[in-house]
């Protein structure tokens, strides 16, 4: 699944990294508006006074939303599940000894960014879905709400998003047995319990955190510039773009880490409420981590 | 997620309902000569089957009853025609006036907004003075008799060339006839209006 | 079905904003909204030339193929509207757009958008015909009294040309003709795909 | 104009002259461009803005402000150096044509270069396509008349059509698009300091008919004035009445102007405002007559000020003559809002107060009707009798009748009539005259001569030549009982002549006879009432070029002007370009009309066109530093200094500066936008563009020269 997860990921930044750079080499030119010889350059000056280079990104983004956003979405939030609920019921939920010891992994302080992060970017993935897939629930005011809701769950995700990231920066930093865990891929493809290279962390949980950090950055960018039309049209139109496909890549991390905290690891809800995670759990998720 | 690229509004059947002739070739072509000739010059190219005027039965009205009264443009002189619709006493919008001989429903800017004339918020209300500084509200017959007599005095001291009366190209012929009777009445030359400059 | 088309011939546009207060006033169109606007390239220096710019109710239109909420459609004649009750003010149309014309007054939410606002071709909404509603929201409805748009009806020149694609063709065809000139018209090959 | 909107469709080229058609007279590009596509027919802009107008045309010609005669004089010399002049036209119908030809040839295209700026290869060119073009329309505006050679610069646009005989002709003619809606109409009724209406003059003999007409005793109406030669003597001009008031320079009669009636009259659209400004704040009474609070309003800061509300012309009816001399009625489309009262309503308030209501409504029982049949009743001079309420309303209820080409009525209740009935329409049978001076129609059908006003021989001063002023022989109307030249109809009823003879016996008789009343004459090239008899180039009294006043100079000042003394000569000074550099030129633009005060109270428009500027061309505004859209400052030499946004554009040239003149509100920096009556400040206020347009009046006509003064400008 990860996998999956990351050749999205990958395509995602080809495709921004693609579109960029065409930006880039088509600028200027389009609004010149020298004195147009032919009906033809007036034309051309013309329309990009009113709309910009629409040929470039208006054609690009109408063929994108218009054909393909609603049916990627659509693709990640019916494959996403289904691969995970084939993976719950082949290998199952992974179970460890609540009764034993347990651990205090989580300060109050981390719970409650984290379930003030969780609530409101919950909210977002809702109301960003609700407003793609607006038509089938019939658009008007609620789909409006869910703007005004999108709107809002990101200022409010803005501030434990910078709270986790100072919290947990030493703990995300990448290191050389992340690699290891990721061709085993956390060893969530087996039942057995075999400890599996993980500090606090493991590079799953990492990957979502620098997702959550630079993407959701971006996010907010793009969003504030979408929602207050600051830019100039051309760049909206891109600003769009990455923030869709951006979204995709979220709303699979988000389904990803759903999965895990509810069903993957009987239990892990319990432990971002309380703070305590069994120690078997520790030791075999976060064989690295070091106690106190 | 159904993106259908055609959908029929509701109305849009009245609106477009299709016509009933004998022969619809032959009636479409000759009344095609017919709009593209007048859309020559009004420029716009409405054919029935678009703006179906509703067949007397349906037919329904934004403003039943209303007038068309024929005036022309305030602005400048080419003297363009104005078709207002007046409903109940109120003038509600501004029709085009497609067979004016000289404008042919065209307007610039301004006179598109003629109704702004009568309906803008900015309009002078009442008969005011300055007291103090401070604008005062009168009623007609309190402000021409104040002016009147001041007027009157004016004439006794100062004889009837104290006054400048400044006349105007944008009342009719027969106001601006009368503005120079007055002065001619008054007794005074020094009357004038914006043709000068 | 006969289909409708707008066609503003740029030889002919004096820039005079005709159309533009024509639409406003006719349709009560907040200051701020332009369902239609003049705009003029190289002002001052030789070449200079205007063109009246509106909604093109375009084949195939784009505005229609974004809209998340499916608000906006097309009639049967080529008449592209929106719903406003349905529109969220999004803004997608305003991107996918290749002619400007949606335009968003500010809403009362966090400065949101508001219902998208863009021409009508004088052809009100989805709500029933010349209902106060409809008036509110967007205007008049000339095409249903069998009326012709206000922009064109009052342009200037008769530059701006409104009505039957084929008479309006016509009409161009000759003018072309007489001026013993090719000029495309502008706009119609993105609009209307010739 | 001499011809119609409508007939420059029949144009085969066009010259504009001064004149900016797409922002002042929209609708008529309609004409224009049809006559450009259907005629192949070259527009020929000349001006010193590369005009929007410009950009429709075919050929752009750039002029220095205030040269326009010199141009037209090349024009002229040119077409006659090569030939091209009408002879047949020139020999049967102008007059004095050697005279003006002996001055016309000293404006070679050299010389023409130097004055203009325009090349001379232009001069020739523009000269050919005219010569080539036939018949012309020519069209100018303000640009042509506001200088202060204004009434020579328009003769010689005359003249040059009289020599290409484009006069009297279909798709010819000289065709000046007129400002306001009822300016000519206003100006044919004669709200003007030197005349009765329907251009009578102040003489005697013009107070009697007219006195006749009111059916008031003339000793009557001259015991109400100071005096009967003060019955004669023109009085102060729209330009120039505030110096009435002041008192700062010499006044020709006993008392300062001490109470201002201003009825439908923006203040802001006058030259030297500053000037204006401190006559209002000096005023006994100022009364303002308007549906909107005009600058006036606020520019009078003492408490002497009135503001009556007067209904807008949508609230009350009458009759208006549009530029192509047609006259359209007016439906009144609503009642007067608010507490508005009509023009009417309000006049007859007032002159019932001031107590003369019984003679003056002597024949006026219904208002307005009756009004238009009193003014139709005396207006023979220029036609207006014909012109009955009945009938101008028939027209606009069958406005759809007429055709777009010549204007007449195909069929209907007006068959055959021209819309508006253009005067002169003679009788109540007559269909108007759609083309002045046309002598392809009989009279009774629309056609004219020239007008025989000035006798029927004339000696030059020039040439010592006697010549007849009469037409040729065979030339005149279809019908006509004279086959040539002959003089106006007088003593059909004995002591009177076609224009006093109020039972109209003499018109109706001249016209049956085939004939016009006023007799068929020669269009004159001398006119020897005029300073300069034919017209010739003078140098703007502010000029850029010192150097060309010693060859062109001014008039010398003239006294007792309109009842105050001009400067001419003592006011051109050759040094004021050293301090002054750049030229200072104002106009119009579409989404606001004069004052402005109406337009910019219009949400929409306003919205359009919210902030006042001056056009400077880029080149120089970098030199100086001033950046588009930062502040500059324009001062006039008359030290006025206001402050507006820099608007960058080729329009104008590097030595030019262009403002619009309708803005109002702010004046030298200071706003009077606090100083309306509440709510009804307009949505736009600017400063007042003619705070610093400059000294100079026309010597006839003493229209202000807005369009040629100095000014100089820097970064504010």
């Amino acid at each position: 699944m990860q996998r999956l997860v990351h050749s999205v990921f990958l395509l995602t930044l080809f495709l921004v990294a693609g579109i960029a750079t065409v930006a880039s080499a088509q600028e200027g030119g389009a609004l010149a508006g020298v004195a147009a010889g032919s009906s033809a350059d007036y034309f051309h000056n013309l329309i990009g006074v009113v709309t910009g280079n629409w040929q470039e990104y208006g054609q690009l983004f109408t063929f994108l939303q218009g054909e393909w956003f609603w049916k990627i979405f659509l693709a990640i939030i019916t494959v996403v599940p289904t691969v995970f609920f084939l993976h719950y019921m082949i290998i199952g939920a992974k179970h460890f000894d609540h009764d034993g010891p347990q651990i205090y992994f989580f300060s109050l302080y981390a719970r409650i960014v984290h379930f003030v992060a969780a609530i409101s970017f919950s909210l977002l993935v809702v109301t960003g879905l609700m407003i793609i897939f607006g038509s089938f629930l019939g658009g008007g005011s609620l789909i409006r709400l869910a703007r005004y809701t999108h709107l809002v769950s990101a200022i409010v995700f803005a501030l434990p998003c910078v709270m986790m990231f100072m919290m947990w920066l030493k703990d995300m930093l990448p290191q050389l047995h992340d690699i290891k865990w990721m061709f085993i891929l956390g060893g969530y493809l087996s039942k057995k319990k075999v400890p599996v290279p993980a500090a606090k962390f493991n590079a799953g949980q990492k990957m979502y955190f620098w997702f959550a950090i630079f993407g959701g950055g971006v996010m907010a960018f793009t969003g504030y510039i979408i929602w207050g039309m600051g830019a100039d049209i051309e760049t909206v139109r891109l600003l769009t773009i990455i923030h869709n496909v951006l979204g995709m890549g979220i709303v699979a991390f988000y389904l990803t880490h759903v999965y895990m905290s509810v069903f993957a690891i009987a239990g892990s809800l319990e432990s971002i409420k309380t703070g305590y995670k069994p120690k078997e759990e520790v030791d075999i998720l976060h064989s690295l981590h070091k106690y106190e | 997620m159904a993106r259908s690229k055609m959908k029929t509004s509701s109305h849009a059947g009245t609106t477009s309902g299709s016509r009933v002739t004998l022969n619809p070739k032959v009636a479409r072509r000759s009344f095609l000569k017919l709009s593209a000739a007048t859309a020559a010059l009004t420029g716009v190219a409405m054919t029935a089957k678009m703006t179906t005027k509703a067949q007397a039965a349906d037919k329904k009205e934004p403003y039943p009853g209303s007038q068309t009264v024929r005036t022309i443009c305030t602005y400048c002189a080419v003297g363009c025609g104005i078709e207002a619709e007046v409903h109940n006493g109120v003038w509600v919008r501004q029709e085009i006036a497609a067979d004016h001989p000289v404008s042919y429903g065209g307007h610039c800017c301004k006179g598109a907004g003629a109704i702004d004339m009568v309906t803008s918020p900015k309009r002078l209300k009442n008969p005011m003075k300055k007291v103090n500084g401070k604008w005062t509200n009168l009623t007609w017959d309190q402000a021409i008799n104040e002016i009147g007599d001041k007027m009157l005095a004016m004439r006794e001291k100062d004889g009837p060339d104290s006054l400048m009366f400044l006349g105007s190209a944008k009342v009719s012929n027969e106001m601006a006839y009368q503005h120079r009777k007055f002065a001619a009445f008054w007794g005074s030359n020094n009357v004038d209006h914006q043709a000068r400059i | 079905m006969a289909r409708v088309k707008f066609l503003c011939d740029v030889d002919r546009c004096i820039d005079c904003s005709g159309c533009v207060v024509a639409c406003k006033e006719g349709n009560h169109v907040p200051v701020g909204v332009n369902r239609r606007r003049v705009i003029t390239l190289d002002q001052g220096k030789p070449g200079e030339k205007s063109i009246s710019v509106s909604c093109m109710h375009c084949a195939d239109a784009p505005c229609i193929a974004v809209c998340p909420v499916d608000a906006i459609y097309q009639r049967a004649d080529g008449i592209v509207l929106v719903n406003k009750k349905t529109c969220i003010g999004c803004g997608y149309c305003f991107m996918a757009c290749p002619f400007g014309a949606p335009q968003f007054p500010k809403g009362n939410v966090f400065g949101a958008r508001g219902a998208m606002d863009k021409c009508t071709f004088c052809a009100g909404g989805p709500e029933e015909d010349f209902s106060a509603e409809e008036k509110h929201l967007y205007g008049q409805n000339r095409i249903a009294e069998g009326k012709v748009p206000l922009c064109a009806g009052m342009c200037a020149t008769k530059a701006l040309l409104a009505g039957d694609a084929d008479i309006v063709a016509d009409v161009y065809r000759e003018r072309v003709f007489q001026r013993g000139s090719g000029v495309n018209a502008w706009g119609w090959s993105k609009a209307y795909k010739e | 104009m001499t011809n119609s909107l409508n007939d420059i469709r029949h144009a085969k080229s066009m010259i504009f002259i001064g004149s900016n058609a797409p922002e002042a007279h929209p609708i008529s590009m309609q004409h224009i461009l049809y006559a450009k596509e259907k005629n192949n027919a070259p527009i020929i802009v000349v001006d010193p803005r590369r005009t929007k107008l410009a950009a429709k045309g075919t050929d752009y010609v750039r002029i220095r402000p205030g040269t326009d005669a010199a141009f037209m004089l090349g024009l002229i010399n040119a077409i006659v150096t090569n030939g091209w002049e009408d002879k047949e036209f020139i020999r049967t119908r102008v007059s004095g044509y050697e005279e003006m030809v002996a001055v016309a040839k000293d404006y070679t295209p050299e010389e023409v270069e130097n004055i203009t700026g325009i090349p001379a290869s232009e001069t020739l060119r523009i000269a050919e396509l005219l010569a080539n073009n036939r018949p012309t329309s020519l069209t100018w505006c303000m640009g042509g008349t506001q200088h202060h050679i204004g009434s020579s610069i328009t003769r010689t646009f005359c003249i040059l059509q009289l020599v290409l005989g484009n006069m009297g002709k279909s798709g010819g003619g000289t065709n000046i698009f007129r400002g306001h809606d009822n300016v000519q109409g206003a100006t044919d009724m004669g709200i003007l300091a030197d005349t009765l209406p329907a251009y009578y003059g102040l003489a005697e003999g013009s107070w009697k008919h007219w006195c006749k007409v009111w059916d008031v005793d003339y000793e009557w109406i001259a015991g109400r004035f100071k005096s009967k030669e003060d019955m004669s003597k023109p009085g102060f001009t729209l330009a120039r009445w505030y110096e009435g008031v002041l008192g700062e320079e010499k006044i020709y009669q006993d008392t300062p102007i001490k109470a201002l009636v201003q009825w439908g009259c923006g203040s802001n659209s006058n030259s030297q405002y500053t000037r204006v400004k401190r006559a209002y704040d000096k005023l006994d009474l100022l009364v303002i007559v308007d549906p909107f609070p005009t600058m006036a309003a606020v520019a009078c800061e003492t408490d002497n000020v009135y503001l009556l509300p007067s209904a807008s012309q949508y609230e009350t009816s009458g009759s208006v003559s549009s530029t192509s001399r047609q006259i359209q009625w007016r439906n009144k489309v609503v009642d007067p809002v608010h507490n508005c009262k009509d023009d009417y309503q309000i006049m007859e308030l007032l002159v019932k107060k001031l107590g003369f209501a019984e003679p003056f409504y002597k024949n006026i029982k219904q208002l307005p009707e009756d009004i238009t049949r009193e003014l139709g009743k005396g207006s023979l001079t220029i036609g207006y009798n014909g012109q009955t309420p009945e009938r101008i309303k028939l027209h606009m209820e069958n406005w759809h009748t007429f055709d777009v080409d010549t204007l007449q009525a195909i069929g209907g209740p007006c068959d055959g009539e021209y819309y508006g009935l253009p005067w002169p329409c003679w009788t109540e049978e007559h269909p108007g005259t759609p083309i002045l001076y046309d002598v392809s129609k009989s009279v009774a059908k629309g056609g004219l001569p020239f007008r025989n006003r000035f006798g029927d021989e004339m000696k030059y001063e020039a040439s010592g030549r006697v010549e007849n002023q009469l037409a040729a022989k065979g030339v005149c109307n279809p019908g006509s009982e004279v086959e040539g030249g002959y003089s106006e109809f007088k003593d059909v009823v004995p002591g009177t002549n076609w224009k006093t003879d109020l039972s109209q016996k003499t018109i109706k008789d001249a016209i049956a006879r085939g004939m016009a009343p006023f007799g068929n004459a020669r269009a004159r090239c001398v006119v020897w009432n005029f300073p300069d008899q034919v017209p010739i180039h003078r140098e703007p009294l502010h000029t850029p070029r010192p150097d060309l006043i010693a060859k062109y100079p001014t008039f010398k000042d003239k006294p007792d002007h309109f009842r105050v003394d001009t400067r001419f000569e003592s006011e051109q000074k050759p040094d004021l370009v050293k301090e002054f550099p750049y030229v200072i030129t104002t106009g119009r633009m579409v989404e606001h009309m004069g004052a402005g005060a109406e337009t910019r109270s219009n949400q929409y428009l306003a919205e359009l066109q919210p902030e006042m500027y001056a056009e400077i061309n880029p080149r120089l505004a970098n030199d100086l530093g001033i950046r588009d859209g930062s502040m500059m400052t324009v001062e006039s030499p008359e030290g006025a200094k206001i402050t507006v946004k820099a608007f960058h554009t080729e329009r104008v040239d590097e030595k030019t500066i262009f403002l619009p003149y309708h803005f109002a509100g702010i004046l030298q920096g200071k706003s009077y936008a606090d100083k309306y009556p509440e709510g009804t400040a307009p949505y736009v206020v600017g400063e007042v563009g003619n705070a610093v347009t400059n000294y100079g009046y026309d010597i006839i006509t003493q229209i202000q020269a807005t369009k040629d003064g100095l000014c100089k400008i820097a970064k504010a």
